[in-house]
């Protein structure tokens, strides 16, 4: 690499320094729009003891079901960690904590550890168990939750394409997550269906910009559906 | 006669007004979407980034990258846009979005919904339900008024882990339309056919009951 | 108006309802992505007593330095107000408040507002003026000021292209303040050089969703520059 | 002999590396960008919405909608992209920004900056300055040592309202290269020809020397 030309060519390099115990972000709603290689490279490397944040868990066998099934994660800090047998196995046996957060708490929290903001007051969750012990206050005739923000020593986002210095654009809802995690990264490493020359992105239209991400990979994608919900046409109905 | 769930939506539906922008949960609420009134514009928001949810795709047009916040595939309509997820909260918790429908096990007098958790059962999550009561200035909650046991799930004080305090305030059942203010359920109207009587003894809270209580017309 | 089209035709009707001793927001960084018309029509009506929230006030005699003029700001809040001689004898004189606020922190607190977060904390201005009487709170090792959010009655909003049903997109850097005050309004007003179809905007490069924007006006901009610095060509050197 | 302003930003302009993300202020920090080592990319950043910020634009290409932080028409290099204030200040305030490039009135040996505010004068507002500060972790402030009267701007403590305490820790000066850590500064370079005594007698503040000083290279 020399100058902004942020493309590495092997998802050894894409996760080099990457070890256990480490805090890692991973981006995507349920299946759409997780970095699909870079979860399997972290498979393959076997880290383990890792705090992962990440709205969901995966399902069994894809996803981050690989990193449940692998036993990699210590700690989980989702929104919605359901669909995933082995989860409950894993909760419910105290081999994983789970820190379940309120999705847009969540998403704020991300956006608020990469943009230097350690921490904000929410209305969600007060007066639920997502409050416990954390500091309340009433501002102008509402309860509000004071929420620590997040960051991570690797952020592994799913892009659309980027340019080789790291200008990302997302496509449609496979954007979800992860704008807000390439802000929150040490290391932001990005896997993208096209990588393109500079200058090919209209700058007026960067979802993010390439000052957040350190690394770009060519991934390869299945993009798993988990429920396909089709219209009945005139022919099956 | 109890609603059915249809009818429980289209009730709902009837609280809709030309261009609102709304949220609808899983169950119930999604059948709303079925009964917008004809002529009536409305934009519904999907809290994964979409605004402007369209129906299901065919084969044809099926696409990974476009699902809504129960990770079925859907469509988007004309004049749709999508953003991250920090953004489609900040139009929810900013109360941007102008009604919110949502389901419930139990609903309390406080305005308290507990819809998340059971404990003793797996968690899975209570994802942006709690950033949903929390957001919206109009909640309308559907849920049976009570278990397959008869036990009432209208409440004086929520049993179960709550999804937010002092946030709801109209609730729609198979039985009754309420209104919840001043620390009570008001009834507002009554599903055709049946009682006052019927609906005061499957409610365990405080229900306030004046002057002649309507049919719902659905 | 019926359903979701959002397009009125007269800057009247654009500020139906705008009254004296209101706070609003206006969009623009100096005089670049500044929406003239509602400016001017905001003049025109004469409301006085105004809490305005722009990053700057205008030049003499054009953009906010006409509501000066008239005398109709009682509070300016903003992170740069020079350039302007009328600003300095009204701020001498004690006919304005002036709030400083970084611009940073302006911007955030700006989105904070729109997005329901009533406060959050922030490093900036921690030390100096900025933090006196606010707040503070050493967290992991370092000083942060607890920074209110803000919102207003009327977000005065410049925007290149609007669809009819409000979906923005922005130019360059006249997008600077306009996207955040678009959100933090009551009433948000985006004047715009050109009104299209909705489905003419890619949804995937929405700036601003429908859902912030009440009105829309199609405005004519004359596009002062402040700063007209160019390059010494062959010729001219 | 004291540097001149454009030496000052040959000398900073060493300090950048291959690939930096950079913010450069008003003055002589702006002067900076016409020193940047030949075959290194350097991307610098504008707060008012703009990374990748090109020269001046021609009578052709000048755009209105295209300006930088200190409100002059510019152009956009190859690869640069457009964003928010709030973005911009994301990037600032989270500690992307690889080095920021600022000026100031006063600075002193606890690393607290005075730069947008001198009272009984005409206040403009900070601007940008006091979020660059407290954003970066690389900032290297550029000013003149003393005043035109010979009073020295390199303090045991800042006399003008600060724009941010204990946040700077390089300062060059048309005399010397400083470093600030534990409470006083440290001499890392002098000017060509300016002697070690020379700028001891324009400091005010705490001033380290250890071993021989080198001269700059510029």
């Amino acid at each position: 690499m020399s100058g902004f030309n942020k493309v590495v060519t092997s998802y050894e390099e894409a996760l080099a320094g990457f070890t256990d115990n480490m805090t890692v972000m991973v981006g995507g709603f349920g299946l759409c729009g997780i970095p699909e290689g870079l979860i399997e490279q972290v498979n393959k490397l076997g880290a383990t003891g890792l705090t992962a944040i990440s709205n969901n868990a995966g399902v069994d066998g894809f996803g981050l079901g690989k990193w449940l099934e692998k036993r990699q994660i210590s700690t989980m800090i989702g929104s919605y960690v359901g669909e995933n047998e082995l989860f409950e196995k894993l909760l419910l046996s105290g081999e994983m904590e789970v820190i379940l957060t309120p999705q847009g708490t969540l998403a704020e929290k991300i956006r608020a550890g990469g943009a230097g903001i350690p921490a904000f007051f929410t209305a969600t969750g007060y007066g639920t168990q997502v409050a416990d012990g954390k500091e309340t206050r009433e501002i102008e005739g509402r309860n509000y939750v004071l929420e620590p923000s997040l960051t991570a020593d690797f952020a592994l986002v799913k892009a659309w394409k980027a340019d080789t210095m790291g200008n990302l654009i997302f496509r449609k809802t496979a954007m979800n997550f992860n704008p807000m995690m390439a802000t929150a990264g040490k290391i932001t490493v990005v896997e993208v269906e096209e990588i393109v020359e500079a200058g090919d992105l209209d700058p007026n239209y960067i979802h993010t910009p390439g000052i957040y991400v350190q690394r770009i990979i060519k991934g390869s994608f299945e993009k798993r559906i988990e429920q396909r919900t089709i219209k009945p046409t005139n022919e099956q109905a | 006669m109890a609603l059915t769930r249809d009818q429980i939506a289209m009730r709902v539906a009837q609280e809709i007004q030309d261009g609102y922008y709304v949220n609808l949960g899983i169950g119930i609420p999604t059948l709303v979407a079925n009964y917008i009134p004809e002529g009536m514009e409305v934009m519904l928001q999907s809290e994964n980034g979409l605004l402007g949810m369209g129906e299901f795709p065919t084969e044809e047009t099926i696409d990974p990258d476009l699902i809504n916040a129960g990770k079925q595939t859907v469509t988007a309509v004309t004049g749709a846009a999508y953003f991250s997820s920090a953004e489609s909260f900040a139009m929810i918790r900013g109360g941007h979005v102008d009604l919110t429908v949502l389901g419930a096990f139990e609903v309390d007098q406080e305005g308290s919904i507990a819809s998340w958790m059971i404990p003793g059962k797996l968690v899975k999550g209570m994802g942006g339900a709690m950033d949903l009561v929390a957001g919206a200035e109009n909640i309308i909650v559907t849920m049976t008024h009570a278990n397959k046991h008869g036990v009432s799930k209208i409440l004086k004080k929520c049993s179960l882990p709550l999804t937010g305090a002092n946030c709801i305030k109209r609730v729609i059942t198979e039985l009754a339309f309420m209104e919840i203010k001043d620390g009570a359920f008001h009834l507002l109207e009554r599903a055709p056919g049946v009682t006052v009587e019927e609906i005061q003894a499957l409610t365990e809270a405080d229900l306030v009951i004046e002057g002649d209580i309507p049919e719902m017309k659905v």
